[in-house]
Formats: C-alpha cells, sequence, structure tokens
C-alpha cells in the first residue's frame, strides 16, 4: 500500500516535470522556427510557480472552481491507469484495476470537468470554445478509439500489459508495423488531442479572443497547466505503448516519448487552421478510413 | 308463459301507451318503464331457468309455440340461453334510453316499446317469413324515430334508412319465393338443405340483406351516415335494442347458409375489416366513427361465422355482441344532441373512457375476451387472415382513440342529464368483472411462465421501485399539468405483476392495462394532443404484434420463428427503436415530466424484460444480427439528435431511446457478455434516467419551461437537482468511475469476442456523441447565466428530489460496487440456456475476461484519492477566492449585454450540423408522416364509396349481390 | 299450359327490374318511391305465382270442394297468406316513405336526391 | 348517362345471372310441403273452412300479430311525425257529391266491413279487408266535413283496446295450451257455422278494428297535420 502511494506521488511529480520540460523544449524550437529568440527552457516552470503563488480572488460557482481539480484528476488517472514501464512493477501504479477501455473512457474524465468550469464561468466564448472541442474530440475519439479495437480485436485483449508484450522481440513486432494504417489514424487524432495545428480550433486565438481558460487564472490556472502538462505525457506514454512496443527501460522510455512528443512539433506549424465542422468531418473520415484497411486485414 | 310474457309485454305496454301518450305524458313514460321493468323480470326469469350464465346454459332452449300444431305449420319461438341473455341486454338498453329520448320527444314511447318486442321476436325468431315480419316493423320504426329525432339532417337519413329497407324487402322477399318453391316449407332450420343453383341465389340474396343490415363494409355506406346524421339519444336505444337484435338474428342466419364454402364469410369479413377501418382512420366526427365500429363489428360476425362452430359460435358472439352494444349505448347516453357537429363536445374524456375501452376490447374488458379467442382459431385456420383481422382491429383502435382524446369538456355538472349513461358504464363495469371472474382460469399470477430467480427479481424490483419513487412527484402536475398519478400507479401495479404472469394471456392482460393507463396518463400533460396520439399509436401497435405473438405461439408468449419475430418487432416499438422513437420524443417532452419519467425510467423495461424472457436464447439467435445493428445505429442517430435537440425534455427523450439501443445491441449477441451487459445497462438506464426525468420535473415545475434558450445558471438556485443530475449525466456518459461505464465495458467486451468490430466502432461512436448532448444538458439548464426571470426560483419540490437522492444512492452504489448486482447477475444469465461465449469471472472486486479486466473499487478509490489529494491541496494552499456576480466576466473590456443574451445555448453544435449536412434529411416524422399519409389515401379511395347517395348505396349492394352469385356460380359448376 | 305459369313470372320479374331501374336512376325522391312499389308488386305477384297450381281453387272448403278431395282440389294456401302480410307491409312501408318524401321535399325545399347528400365519407 | 348505362348493366347482367334458377321452379302440379298438410288437415286443426284463414289467424297467426304491428308501427310513426311537422296546407270544403255520398254510404260500406270481418273462417275475407273497409267509411265521414270528425277522438282508444285484446287472446291460448295464439282455447265447434273455428272470428274482429283504426288514424293524422296552419 504504501509502494503503492509511494510510486503514484513519484509518478505524477516526474510526469509533471517531464511535462513542463518537454513544453519548455516545444517552445524553444518554436521560437527558432519562428526565428525568435524564444523563453528559456524552464520557462514554464517559472510560470507555473508563479501562477501558483498568486492568489485568485474571484470565481463563478462551485463547478468553476472544482474544474481545475477535475482536469488535474483526469490528467493523474490516466497516467496511473497506464502501465509505464513494461514488465516493471515499480511502476505499474494503478494499472491493475481497468484495461485499455478504461482508460480510453477516463480521457474524458478531465475534459468533463473543465467543460463544465467553463460553463458555469457564464462566459459564452468559454462555452464556444467547449463546443467546439466537444465536437473535435467526439471527432478524434472515434478514429481513435477505431484504431484501438483494431488492436484489441488483433491482440485478442484489452490490457495494455499484454499488448505491449505482444510487440515484444524485434521492432518488426511493433503495432507500427504489425498495423500501420491504424498506427497512422492514430497519429493523425494525436494532433488534435494535443490541440495542435490544424486542429487547435478550441484555443483559437484569432476567433475567440481569449479561450476557455478565459476566467481562469492564477491558483486555478496553475492547476489546470500541471493537469495538462501530466495528461499531456500519459497520452504519450499510452502511445509507445499502444504502437511502438512500450518502453523495457527508462531510456526507451525518455527517447519514444520525447521523439513522438517532437512528432506534432513539426507537422502543425506547416498548416492553416480548420473550421470546427471541416475538422470534424476529416477527422471522421480520413483517419476512420485508414483504420478500415487494418480492421479488413484482421477481420479477413 | 313467462316468455310470451317477456316477448309481448312490451307490445302490449306500447297499444296501451299509444292511447296515453297527448293525454297524460308523464303517466305514459312510467307505464313505459314498468312494463320494460315487467319485461326484464320475465326474461331475467327465463335466464336463470335456462341456466344460461353456467357453462353450456347458453345452448339451452326454451320454445315458445304460437298458433296451432307445430312447425312446419305453424311459428314457433325459440329462447336459447345465447338469446335470453342478448334480451337482457335488449331491455337494458331500453330501459337506460327511454328516458333520455322519449323523455324529451313526446309520443315515441309506443314506438320505443314495440321495437323491444320486435327486437326479441327477431331473435328468438325461428321462421323465415316471420324473420321477414320482424325485420320490416323494426325498419319502419327506425325510419319514424329517426325522422322524429331531434337533429338536423333527420329527413336525410330517414329517407336513406327507408330505401334500404325497401331493397331489403325485395331481396328478402325473393329468398322466400325461392325457399318456399324449393323446400316447401319456412323454417330457417330448411334454408340449409338447400342445394344447388337456389341455394347460391339465396344464400347470395341473404348475405346482401344480411351484410345490408348489419351495415359490413362495403354495404355500410348508410350506416356510417345513419350514425352521423341521426338523433344520437335514439342511436343509444337502437344500438342496443334493434342493431343487436339484428346481429344476433344474422349470426344465427349465418350459420344456415346453404354456401359452398363458410370460409367465404370469413374473407369477406376479414377484408371489410381491413379496408372499412381504413377509411374509417381519416374520420372527424365522432358519430361517424360510432358507424365505422359497428362496421366493424360487423365484419367480425361475418368472419366467426365463417370460422367458429357450436358453443364457442355463441358465446363469441354474445360476448361481442352485447358488450358492444351496451358500450354504443353507453357512449351515445352520454352525447348532447342539441350539439348538431360535436355531440361529445361538452364531456369530459373520463366519462368516455370506460365504454370506449369496452369497444375497442383492451384487457380486461369483455370484447378482449371474445377477441382473443376469435384470433385462437383464427390461427389455426389462416395466419394470414389473423394478421388482416389485428390490421382491422388496430385500425379502428386509432380512429376510436381518435375520438376520446379529442373530448376536453369538463365533468358533466348536469347529474341528472347523465344518468342513464352512468348507469350504463356501471354496467359495463360490472359485465367487466363479471366476465373477468368467468376467464379467471385462463389467468394466473403465479405460474411458470418466467423462470424464478435472479433476473426476474431484477425486474421486478425495477418495476416496483421504479413506480414507487415517480409516484410522489406525480401527485402535483407541473405547470399546465394534471395530477397522472392515479394512471401512473395503474400502469405501474401492472407492470409489476408482469413478472409474475403464469401464462401469456395474464402477461398480455397486463402489458395491455399498464399500455393504456400510461396513455391517459401521458394525456394529461400540458400540451397533450400530439404526443399522447402518437403513443397510443405505438402502444397500440406493439400491443397489437404481441397479441398475434402470443396466439401464433398457443399462449406462450412467443415461440421461434414468426412470432419471435413479432414480439421483438413489438418490443422495439415500445422502446422507440429502428426509428420508432417518434412516439417516445412527443409522448416524453409533452406528458407531464414525472409521468415521463415513469415511461422511460420504468415502463420502457417491460420491453426489455419481454426480450430477454418471452423465447429462449435460440429463438433470439437468427435474429441476434439484425437486433445489434438496429440497437447501433439508434443509438447513433439518436445520440446526434439529442446534441442537436434544444428542449429538455426531447433531449431527454432522445437520449433514452439512444440508450436503450445499447440495451439492445447486447440482447442481439446473445452471449452471456452481451445479456450480462444489456441487463446491466437495463438497471443503470432505470437509475439515471429515472433521475434525469424526475429532475428534469423539478425545474420545469419551477421555472414553467424546457426550452434550452430560456433556462441556465439554475445550479444556483437548484443545488440539489443540479448534483444528482451531474451524478446521473456522468453515469449515462460512461465515464469512470461511475457505473455508466460498466454497461460499456462490458458491452465492448461481448462486442469484440463476437468479433463485432464494427458494431463496436458504432457503439464507441454512439457514446462519444453522447458526451455532446450530456455537457450540453448540463450546461443549458443549469450552468451560464441565470436568467433575470428566475431569480426567485426555488429547489425542485422534496417530492421530486428525494426520490434522485433514493435513486442516486444506489447509482453510487452500484459505481463503486458494482459486484453487488454482478455477483448475482452473471450466474443467473450464464444459466440462461443457450447463451453462447465466455462467463465473465468475478474475483473480489474485479472483473475479469479472457480479453481484459476492470475493478470499479480501485478506480472509484483512486479517483476519489487524487480528486480528494486536489482538492485539499487546494484549499490548504491558499485563500479562498469570492464569489462574483454573473455578469462580471471578462468581457474583451466591453460590458456584457443582459444574462439571456450571455447565455449561449440554442444551436449550441451548429459545426456539428453543419458536419453532417452530407446526409440525406430522413426524419422519423417525416417517414411516419407518410405511411400515414398512404393509409390516409387509401382509406380516402373506400371512403369515396359513400357518395352520401342513397342510390348508390342500393347499386353497391345490388353489385355485390351479382358478384357473389356470380362467384359462387364459377365455384360451383 | 305453362305459357300462362312463365308469364305471370316474366311479368313479375319485368316489374321488379323496372321498379329496381327507376329507385337506382330516379332523382325525384317521390318517384322512387313509386318505383320501389312497382318493384314490391312484382314481388307480391311472384309470391302468388309461387302458390299456383294449374286447374285448381281457393282453398276454402266450402260445399263445392269437399275436405276429403281438398289436397287434390285446392291451390296452396300458405303464399296467400304470405301475400296478404306482405302487401299490408307495402302499404304501411309506402305511407311512411310518402310522408317522410314530403316533409323531407318541403323542409329541404328541394325533392332532388341529389341535394340530399350532406351526410358522407 | 353513364351511370343509367351502369345501372342497366348490373341489373342486366343480375338478371340473367338468376335465370339459372328457372328450371327449379318449373310449375308444380300437385301441392307438397306445408301446403299439402294445410289442405290436408287444416280444417280438422283449426275448424275453418277458409284455409288461408286458418293459415293466417291461426296456424301463422304470429305473422299476423306482426302485421297488425307493422301497420300500427307505421300508423304510429305518421302520427307522430306529422304531429311534430305539419303539412302545413289546410282542408278544402268537401264538394256537394262527396258532402252528401259521405252521409249515405257509410252505413252499408260498415254493414259489408262487418261481414268480411266476422266471416273470415267461412268466406274470402279477413281482418285486414274488413278493417280496411271500415277505415275507408271513416275517410268518407271525413271527406265530408270540413273539420275532423267528433269520432277521431275515440280511435286511439279503439286501437289500444283492439290491440290489447289481441294480445290477451294470444296469452290465453299461451296460459291454457302453452301455444301463443291457439285458436282452440275455445272448442272449434262446428265447421261452416259463424260461430266456430274457436277465436278466429273474434282474433279477426280484433284485428278488423285495429286496422281500421289505424289507417283512420293516419288520415285523421293528415287532416289534422293540414289544418293545423
Amino acid at each position: 500500500m504504501t509502494r503503492l502511494l509511494v510510486s503514484v506521488i513519484l509518478t505524477s511529480l516526474g510526469a509533471l516535470v517531464y511535462g513542463l520540460l518537454l513544453g519548455g523544449v516545444s517552445r524553444v524550437i518554436t521560437a527558432s522556427i519562428h526565428g525568435r529568440i524564444g523563453p528559456r527552457l524552464t520557462q514554464n516552470f517559472i510560470d507555473l510557480w508563479k501562477l501558483f503563488r498568486k492568489e485568485s480572488s474571484i470565481h463563478h460557482g462551485t463547478m468553476f472552481w472544482m474544474a481545475p481539480m477535475f482536469r488535474l484528476t483526469g490528467g493523474i488517472g490516466v497516467l496511473l491507469l497506464v502501465p509505464i514501464i513494461a514488465g516493471n512493477s515499480v511502476l505499474t501504479n494503478m494499472s491493475f484495476s481497468g484495461d485499455l477501455l478504461l482508460v480510453l473512457y477516463f480521457m474524458f474524465f478531465g475534459c468533463l470537468g473543465m467543460a463544465l468550469g467553463a460553463g458555469d464561468s457564464g462566459h459564452p466564448y468559454a462555452v464556444v470554445a467547449v463546443s467546439r472541442g466537444l465536437l473535435q474530440m467526439s471527432a478524434y475519439e472515434l478514429s481513435f478509439s477505431a484504431a484501438v479495437l483494431v488492436l484489441a480485436l488483433g491482440l485478442g485483449t484489452f490490457s495494455i500489459e499484454n499488448i505491449v508484450s505482444a510487440q515484444q522481440g524485434g521492432i518488426l513486432n511493433w503495432n507500427v508495423f504489425r498495423f500501420p494504417f491504424a498506427t497512422a489514424a492514430a497519429l493523425i487524432t494525436f494532433l488534435p488531442m494535443n490541440m495542435t495545428y490544424p486542429f487547435n480550433i478550441v484555443l483559437a486565438p484569432q476567433e475567440i479572443p481569449i479561450g476557455p481558460p478565459t476566467e481562469y487564472s492564477s491558483r486555478f490556472l496553475s492547476f489546470m497547466f500541471s493537469g495538462r502538462a501530466i495528461f499531456g505525457v500519459a497520452k504519450l506514454i499510452l502511445f509507445v505503448n499502444l504502437f511502438f512496443g512500450g518502453a523495457g527501460s527508462w531510456s526507451s522510455l525518455l527517447i519514444k516519448t520525447f521523439l513522438l512528443y517532437m512528432y506534432p512539433l513539426f507537422v502543425s506549424p506547416v498548416f492553416p487552421r480548420f473550421r470546427t465542422e471541416q475538422s470534424v468531418r476529416f477527422l471522421w473520415f480520413v483517419p476512420t478510413s485508414l483504420v478500415a484497411v487494418d480492421l479488413l486485414r484482421v477481420i479477413l | 308463459m313467462v316468455t310470451a310474457l317477456a316477448v309481448f309485454l312490451p307490445l302490449l305496454g306500447a297499444f296501451l301507451t299509444a292511447w296515453l301518450t297527448h293525454r297524460n305524458e308523464r303517466l305514459s313514460l312510467l307505464i313505459t318503464r314498468l312494463f320494460l321493468l315487467a319485461g326484464l323480470a320475465a326474461i331475467l326469469v327465463i335466464a336463470a331457468r335456462l341456466g344460461a350464465v353456467t357453462d353450456g346454459g347458453l345452448e339451452n332452449t326454451m320454445i315458445l309455440r304460437t298458433g296451432v300444431m307445430t312447425p312446419p305449420l305453424s311459428i314457433d319461438l325459440k329462447v336459447t340461453g345465447w338469446s335470453a341473455l342478448a334480451a337482457v341486454v335488449v331491455y337494458v338498453g331500453a330501459l337506460l334510453g327511454v328516458g333520455r329520448f322519449s323523455g324529451r320527444i313526446p309520443g315515441t314511447q309506443p314506438l320505443l316499446l314495440t321495437l323491444v318486442t320486435t327486437s326479441l321476436g327477431l331473435m328468438f325468431a325461428t321462421d323465415f317469413f316471420n324473420s321477414f315480419v320482424f325485420i320490416e316493423i323494426g325498419s319502419i320504426i327506425t325510419i319514424g324515430l329517426t325522422a322524429a329525432g331531434r337533429c338536423r339532417r333527420r329527413w336525410e337519413v330517414a329517407l336513406k334508412t327507408a330505401m334500404i329497407s325497401g331493397l331489403v324487402t325485395i331481396l328478402y322477399l325473393l329468398a322466400v319465393v325461392i325457399v318456399y318453391r324449393t323446400t316447401g316449407e319456412l323454417r330457417l332450420t330448411a334454408i340449409s338443405t338447400m342445394t344447388g343453383f337456389p341455394a347460391i341465389l339465396v344464400s347470395g340474396l341473404l348475405l346482401t340483406v344480411i351484410m345490408t343490415e348489419i351495415k359490413a363494409f362495403p354495404l355500410s355506406g348508410w350506416g356510417l351516415d345513419f350514425y352521423q346524421g341521426v338523433d344520437k339519444n335514439f342511436a343509444a336505444v337502437y344500438s342496443s335494442t334493434w342493431s343487436l337484435a339484428v346481429l344476433l338474428w344474422s349470426a344465427r342466419m349465418l350459420t344456415v347458409l346453404p354456401l359452398p364454402d363458410p370460409g367465404v364469410l370469413a374473407r369477406i369479413g376479414a377484408g371489410g375489416l381491413v379496408l372499412g377501418q381504413l377509411a374509417g382512420l381519416r374520420q372527424r366526427d365522432p358519430g361517424r366513427m360510432m358507424g365505422y365500429s359497428t362496421s366493424a363489428y360487423a365484419s367480425i360476425l361475418l368472419i366467426l361465422a365463417g370460422t367458429v362452430h357450436g358453443a364457442d359460435y355463441l358465446s363469441l358472439t354474445l360476448l361481442f355482441f352485447t358488450f358492444a352494444s351496451l358500450s354504443k349505448t353507453t357512449v351515445f347516453l352520454m352525447a348532447d344532441p342539441e350539439e348538431e357537429d360535436d355531440p361529445w363536445k361538452k364531456v369530459s374524456g373520463y366519462v368516455l373512457l370506460l365504454p370506449l375501452l369496452c369497444i375497442t376490447g383492451i384487457p380486461p374488458f369483455p370484447v378482449f375476451w371474445a377477441k382473443i379467442r376469435m384470433l385462437t382459431v383464427l390461427a389455426d385456420i389462416s395466419p394470414l387472415l389473423m394478421g388482416a383481422v389485428i390490421l382491422g382491429l388496430f385500425f379502428e383502435s386509432v380512429y376510436i382513440y381518435r375520438l376520446w382524446s379529442s373530448r376536453t369538456g369538463p365533468w358533466q355538472k348536469k347529474r341528472k342529464y347523465f344518468d342513464a349513461a352512468f348507469m350504463g358504464a356501471a354496467l359495463l363495469a360490472a359485465g367487466t368483472v363479471w366476465t373477468a371472474a368467468g376467464a379467471e382460469q385462463g389467468l394466473s399470477l403465479s405460474g411458470e411462465l418466467f423462470r424464478a430467480g435472479f433476473v426476474r427479481d431484477l425486474f421486478l424490483a425495477i418495476f416496483a421501485g421504479g413506480t414507487l419513487l415517480s409516484l410522489p412527484g406525480a401527485f402535483r402536475g407541473g405547470p399546465g399539468e394534471k395530477s397522472p398519478a392515479v394512471w401512473m400507479l395503474v400502469s405501474g401495479v401492472a407492470l409489476t405483476l408482469l413478472p409474475l404472469s403464469g401464462n401469456g394471456l395474464t402477461f398480455y392482460v397486463l402489458w395491455e392495462i399498464s399500455a393504456f393507463a400510461a396513455v391517459i396518463g401521458v394525456s394529461k400533460g400540458a400540451r397533450p394532443s400530439e404526443g399522447t396520439f402518437w403513443f397510443a399509436v405505438f402502444a397500440g401497435a406493439a400491443g397489437y404484434l404481441l397479441l398475434a405473438s402470443l396466439v401464433l405461439s398457443d399462449g406462450a408468449v412467443s415461440s421461434p420463428g414468426i412470432p419471435m419475430l413479432l414480439v421483438a418487432a413489438a418490443a422495439l416499438l415500445k422502446m422507440g427503436q429502428g426509428g420508432a422513437h417518434l412516439w417516445n420524443v412527443r409522448a416524453y417532452s409533452t406528458a407531464p415530466s414525472t409521468m415521463a419519467a415513469f415511461l422511460s425510467g420504468t415502463s420502457s423495461k417491460a420491453a426489455v424484460f419481454l426480450l430477454v424472457f418471452s423465447a429462449s436464447a435460440a429463438a433470439i439467435l437468427p435474429l441476434g444480427t439484425s437486433l445489434a445493428w438496429i440497437g447501433a445505429l439508434t443509438a447513433l442517430g439518436m445520440a446526434a439528435m439529442a446534441s442537436l435537440e434544444s428542449d429538455y425534455k426531447k433531449v431527454l427523450a432522445y437520449a433514452s431511446v439512444s440508450q436503450l439501443g445499447y440495451v439492445i445491441m447486447g440482447i442481439g449477441l446473445t452471449s452471456v457478455l452481451g445479456w450480462t451487459a444489456a441487463i446491466y445497462h437495463t438497471f443503470n438506464h432505470f437509475l439515471f434516467k429515472s433521475i434525469l426525468f424526475l429532475g428534469a420535473a423539478g425545474v420545469i415545475a419551477r421555472t414553467g419551461t424546457s426550452d434550452y434558450d430560456s433556462l441556465g445558471g439554475l445550479v444556483k438556485r437548484m443545488p440539489l437537482t443540479f448534483t444528482f443530475t451531474l451524478i446521473s449525466v456522468i453515469a449515462f456518459a460512461g465515464v469512470p468511475p461511475l457505473s455508466g461505464f460498466g454497461s460499456k465495458w462490458l458491452l465492448y467486451n461481448a462486442l469484440v469476442e463476437q468479433g463485432m468490430l464494427p458494431l463496436a466502432l458504432v457503439a464507441m461512436f454512439a457514446s462519444v456523441v453522447a458526451f455532446l448532448y450530456a455537457f450540453r444538458l448540463l450546461y443549458a439548464v443549469f450552468l451560464g447565466q441565470l436568467a433575470p426571470r428566475h431569480y426567485e426560483v426555488k429547489e425542485a419540490p422534496l417530492a421530486v428530489l428525494a426520490p434522485q437522492g433514493v435513486f442516486t444512492a444506489v447509482l453510487m452504489a452500484l459505481s463503486f460496487r458494482p459486484t453487488l448486482l454482478l455477483d448475482r447477475l452473471v450466474p443467473a444469465v450464464a444459466s440462461i440456456a443457450g447463451l453462447g461465449g465466455e462467463i465473465p469471472v468475478i474475483e473480489g472486486t474485479a472483473l475479469s475476461t479472457s480479453l481484459g479486466y476492470w475493478d470499479a473499487w480501485s478506480v472509484g478509490m483512486m479517483v476519489m484519492g487524487v480528486f480528494g489529494f486536489a482538492f485539499v491541496f487546494y484549499w490548504i494552499s491558499g485563500r479562498r477566492p469570492i464569489h462574483v456576480g454573473q455578469l462580471d466576466i471578462g468581457f474583451a473590456g466591453e460590458l456584457p449585454p443582459s444574462p439571456e443574451e450571455v447565455h449561449y445555448a440554442g444551436d449550441f453544435f451548429r459545426p456539428f450540423r453543419r458536419a453532417l449536412a452530407f446526409l440525406p434529411e430522413i426524419h422519423a416524422s417525416k417517414v411516419f408522416g407518410g405511411i400515414v399519409k398512404t393509409a390516409d389515401l387509401a382509406g380516402d379511395v373506400f371512403r369515396s364509396l359513400f357518395t352520401g347517395d342513397a342510390r348508390t348505396y342500393l347499386l353497391h349492394s345490388l353489385i355485390i349481390l351479382t358478384v357473389m352469385i356470380l362467384w359462387m356460380k364459377g365455384g360451383t359448376p | 299450359m305453362n305459357v300462362f305459369y312463365w308469364t305471370v313470372a316474366g311479368t313479375a320479374s319485368g316489374l321488379i327490374i323496372v321498379g329496381l331501374w327507376g329507385v337506382l336512376t330516379r332523382k325525384n325522391i317521390l318517384r322512387i318511391g313509386l318505383a320501389f312499389t312497382i318493384a314490391d308488386t312484382g314481388v307480391n305477384l311472384l309470391l302468388v305465382w309461387s302458390g299456383y297450381l294449374p286447374g285448381r281453387t281457393t282453398p276454402i272448403l266450402n260445399g263445392d270442394v269437399p275436405a276429403a278431395e281438398a289436397v287434390s282440389a285446392v291451390v296452396d294456401p300458405l303464399p296467400q297468406a304470405l301475400v296478404l302480410t306482405s302487401i299490408v307491409i307495402g302499404v304501411a312501408v309506402a305511407a311512411l316513405f310518402v310522408v317522410v318524401a314530403v316533409l323531407a321535399s318541403r323542409r329541404l325545399g328541394t325533392a332532388d336526391i341529389r341535394r340530399m347528400k350532406e351526410l358522407k365519407w | 348517362m353513364i351511370r343509367t348505362l351502369f345501372v342497366l348493366l348490373v341489373l342486366l347482367v343480375l338478371a340473367a345471372a338468376a335465370t339459372s334458377v328457372i328450371p327449379h321452379l318449373k310449375m308444380r302440379t300437385e301441392l307438397d310441403g306445408a301446403g299439402l298438410e294445410y289442405a290436408r288437415r287444416g280444417l280438422e286443426d283449426t275448424g275453418s273452412i277458409n284455409l288461408v284463414t286458418a293459415v293466417i289467424v291461426a296456424y301463422r297467426g304470429l305473422d299476423t300479430l306482426g302485421e297488425v304491428v307493422v301497420l300500427f308501427s307505421a300508423a304510429t310513426s305518421v302520427m307522430l311525425i306529422l304531429s311534430l311537422f305539419p303539412l302545413g296546407r289546410g282542408p278544402t270544403d268537401p264538394s256537394f257529391i262527396v258532402a252528401h255520398t259521405a252521409r249515405v254510404l257509410p252505413a252499408p260500406i260498415m254493414l259489408l266491413a262487418v261481414y268480411f270481418t266476422t266471416h273470415s273462417h267461412l268466406s274470402p275475407g279477413g281482418g285486414f279487408p274488413g278493417g280496411t273497409i271500415m277505415a275507408s267509411a271513416f275517410l268518407l265521414v271525413m271527406l265530408g266535413s270540413s273539420s275532423t270528425p267528433a269520432g277521431s277522438k275515440i280511435l286511439p282508444a279503439l286501437e289500444a283496446l283492439s290491440g290489447t285484446t289481441f294480445g290477451l287472446l294470444g296469452l290465453w291460448g299461451t296460459m291454457t295450451l302453452g301455444q301463443f295464439l291457439n285458436n282452440r282455447v275455445i272448442g272449434i265447434g262446428n265447421p261452416g257455422y259463424l260461430v266456430s273455428a274457436g277465436i278466429i272470428p273474434l282474433v279477426s274482429l280484433a284485428i278488423g278494428v285495429k286496422v281500421a283504426s289505424e289507417f283512420s288514424g293516419i288520415f285523421a293524422a293528415f287532416r289534422k297535420s293540414g289544418g293545423n296552419r
């Protein structure tokens, strides 16, 4: 029990640090693409500390101030449900309490909380963003879960542990090679999942003046910030586990997640932003058709 | 002697009152009543002597000899137990109607009394020519009283009746000539000995006469005009006396007709029933509807005569026609003849309920017992014929429902005016009790139709608990609503008994009682007309499908093959699947909110119960994949509809149908996992849909609106309602750690186990779309900006809040400890024969299959732990913020306009609508509207036969006569 | 021999057909009533005809017809009894029909049956 | 036009279809069926030498009761309707010839009617023809005066009396012999005499009076209905 508690705390803290670090890296790289000097690598830590130290003076209602906690819980929860290093009992955390399906559905938890908080703020733009975000989520979840279900059917299991172990013994056993189309689809959905171009309609700085966090500031924002960072890391680990052979060691975990994290960074700046319905329709059809190819292979 | 008195006393009274009339009206009326009462006493004595009410008593006979010697020289009147009972009804009808009719129009008593003697005479007649004399008297009195009645169109009606009776006279006498010349005598029984062409000719002539007289389609034109135009109080008397007598006489005549093949009658009747009732669908005039109903009963008589024999025939005809006549009399007595266009305008639907239910033959009303017996016989002869009859009866119930639902009057204040009608209703009620007691041996609540066990008990708990918990809120209707509590209770009790029913008949009876009580409950809503109509139509259709299945599978609710298909269709209709959601959406949104909660949360589970229990899994297997696809597509389509809808109750209705789609999917898989998922989700759905609808009831009761645009921000005024709603929304969205996820987990396991990935994808998509409407619901109603007019709104009434609390408690318990249910459910489902697939393993709090695992308890603990940590961390890490005004928002430096304008709720998912634009718009309302329109058009084709020109009606009779003669002649070379 | 028998039958049938034709094609309700009585007459004639036996006398057993020979001397008494009833009924119906028709045409302002179609469909 | 042709077509097809019955309705040369029985035993059973009357009043007395009721219903209906909806055309004064004939003829007509009625079991005649003739006498009286005759007041009473008598005579049979309207409740006497054939003459009389009062009632109703405006 104590071991579990320690493991949970360490994992969460580690993920937070790693997530913030990755965010810093991305800011640096983006700045250099833009030709700017840009922030420091540690800028995210400084921001978080600054935000956390500032008092939030106002709130709009119970749901409003519970939303960041929902967000944090959602992030940590997903992280804890995914075994971080396959075969290492230290960091399996809570993954014994549910399989891939649970992870898929638990990913909604934070989103729902956020959406409710935004709704409770009474700010129409916040809700516009929620509406877009939910729509886009409904679209990419379709193709993502399709990809996941193809894996599950193909490998005959919903257990992440088993999926990872099925990929051992050579790089060609990775699902990225066994199910290339499903992986491609999942990688496409990875973009809207992280709200990068061309799918960043939720934040949409040009259309929605301030976005969902409009009303959030200071300590509230620091919670959401951490939640997002942890959730991001959790998703990276999940992807690595599902498609890229899992992580047998710390080094492979760091390398794989880092590379995966870099991928949108090099894709997104090339594209303009979709309109919401374009995004939704694209996500309905393009990745899902890709999955369909693998699905046919599995069934036949 | 008693027989003679029973028959002729009214006639003596007629002679007496003919003299008294215009001298002393009150004395004359008194004498009329006295003679009728004396006659009634006499016929009761006869009925008792014949033992008419006991088994076999219907065939006991008592002969009244007249003249000299015996038939064929003289004439006998034969009283059987059968006709004695009908004669009782004749007397009762006359007694009920005499005050209302003769009291208003002096001088009619002698004719009325004579009509009674004549009706009895016709029912007892054994002689061919003697019958003719009685028929003529009846026609003359009908014409006379029609012309004397208080109604604007009396001349037209009287003239048409006169012309019809003129034709009948001619055709009948021609038959008399032929019968006498070929058989040498005039007893009715002699007719059956005829052979060759005279037999065909006489059959044709008499069949035409009978069909015209009893108003069987297509010779019903004059009858329709008659019931529409005639003085409704005369129609009251007419229905129970002359109309009944003619029906019963025809019932005897049809058995002696020397037809080459009596099956012809059944075909004519069934065809007439379908087409005639189809024509009736478009009717708006209540009087004319009664005419169409009469025509339906006429067709039923033809069907019975062609298929049923012996004692069954007697009891069936008696049950059908006496109760239908008495019901019609009661209905007509309630009419106010002074209201020319709609005589029932000022009548409340309540008072019409009993007689109309009797007419449509809803269980447990007497006609129902006859109906089911008839269908059983028909099912053995030809399922097609049975189908036609069921279709016709369904059409009838539709327009009868319309007649009932358009009554908006208050309770009648004039008691005196209503005495007779209430007496009629009381008699009907007594008859209902009596026949139900007689049919009791067919009913049982203790048999083994449904395997006793955990699953049955679970449904029992759902039905009982759902009813009890929906009930408190129902006592006070919402704004503009009346209280549906009584009907909810009736419906709920019937539902609760459903799992205990010992045989198919009991099951069906309870099912129908529950359905019609629910229909009435729904009609208590604020804008009930559309919603109730569609609910009634779909519930009716489901009921008739179930009935067909019941009959085809010999008393079990269903058996493999066609009956199973029918049951599945009934269940799908009841659950609004596959496009049938039209009724759910319309009924739930217009019904009282608590009634909607009951229907969606509790009542819809009856259909699941039906599917799970009615047949073995093997029977469902052939339908499984189709069922699963229907469920999946419904789940997806309805979720999308729910996201785009902006009426609170309609959203819940769509959501309800969508969620039940998962249940159907699970059942369609016919595996242990699938059924476990289905039943588990059923229970879940019961919990969260009850909470949601009860919450909606509270919101609507307090704000008076269910429109998203006018709601918003209510979390501040109704925090408890919001909490309950939030929990149930999280549950049905399937977000862990609440219970909805369990259903999803089981379902996906089942789907992947069966390799049905496309289905799993559709289900997955549906559940994601569910997220859209789930959030929109919470946001538009409870979050966002509170409209100023709702500043003073109070928390929902305790009567709906407390049940929500109970439901929520159960839901939470189930969320964290699903094994409380699954521990028992899984073995119970695993023991159902015919279910394939693996059985999930339960270890402690964890559930696992070969695919995956899930431990709700530890997930719950984790979430609580992390959330609690975040919460506490936040709490101790700084000062608490203060709550600011609702318009204190960062608005890019501008002043936000009014709360209503800032609340963004309408067309919330506009991009979604745009993204869906490539799909063709298929609206269920258009599809069903199209079906209705087609039926109407087809009905109009047949309706156009009835041009209103009496000569056309005569021509119809002659054409039918010609066709029948040529047909039968061709049939027997 | 048979000529008389069949002539009566033919006449009666003819009357019935003419009567029905009149009922179905005339527009004036009084004429329709008249057509009914024509058809009625035909039917009554047919009824009497059915009791006809060649060369026999009325069924009254007075001095001319001894009771013992009645069986071979008289015509069938039953149709005669029936036709009496039928005639009386015809008269009664006709009287009522005329009253209704006359009153209808007065009250409705027309005797044309095509104008009496308020109740239909 | 099309309608007429169509009607004609239907009637002709019907008639043509019905012609197949002709071979079955060939002329009889011997009595058979019920007719034979009536001829054989009618006199013995009923005591009426007029077999038609035997059939009408005795064997098939119920038909006759029905027949009376038909008339009764029609008359009552006509009177009822006319009293509710007057015809509205006043009676004209009788012409000289009618007025005088009406004083002379009713008595002999009445006599004839009584003969017809009471001798129904002996000779052609019976309650119906007799009653109709009686009614014609009344009609003549009525036509001969410009107002409704005073006698019309007792018509309903007569009608009620005769009708009730008929009914009670019928019930007498039920009570004594268990057969409604049996004419042998009193002995059938000596066939051929006036007082014979049981209650046939009584029944005939009742029928006659009933028919007469009904027809007269109809006439009176017509006249009254016309006179009210």
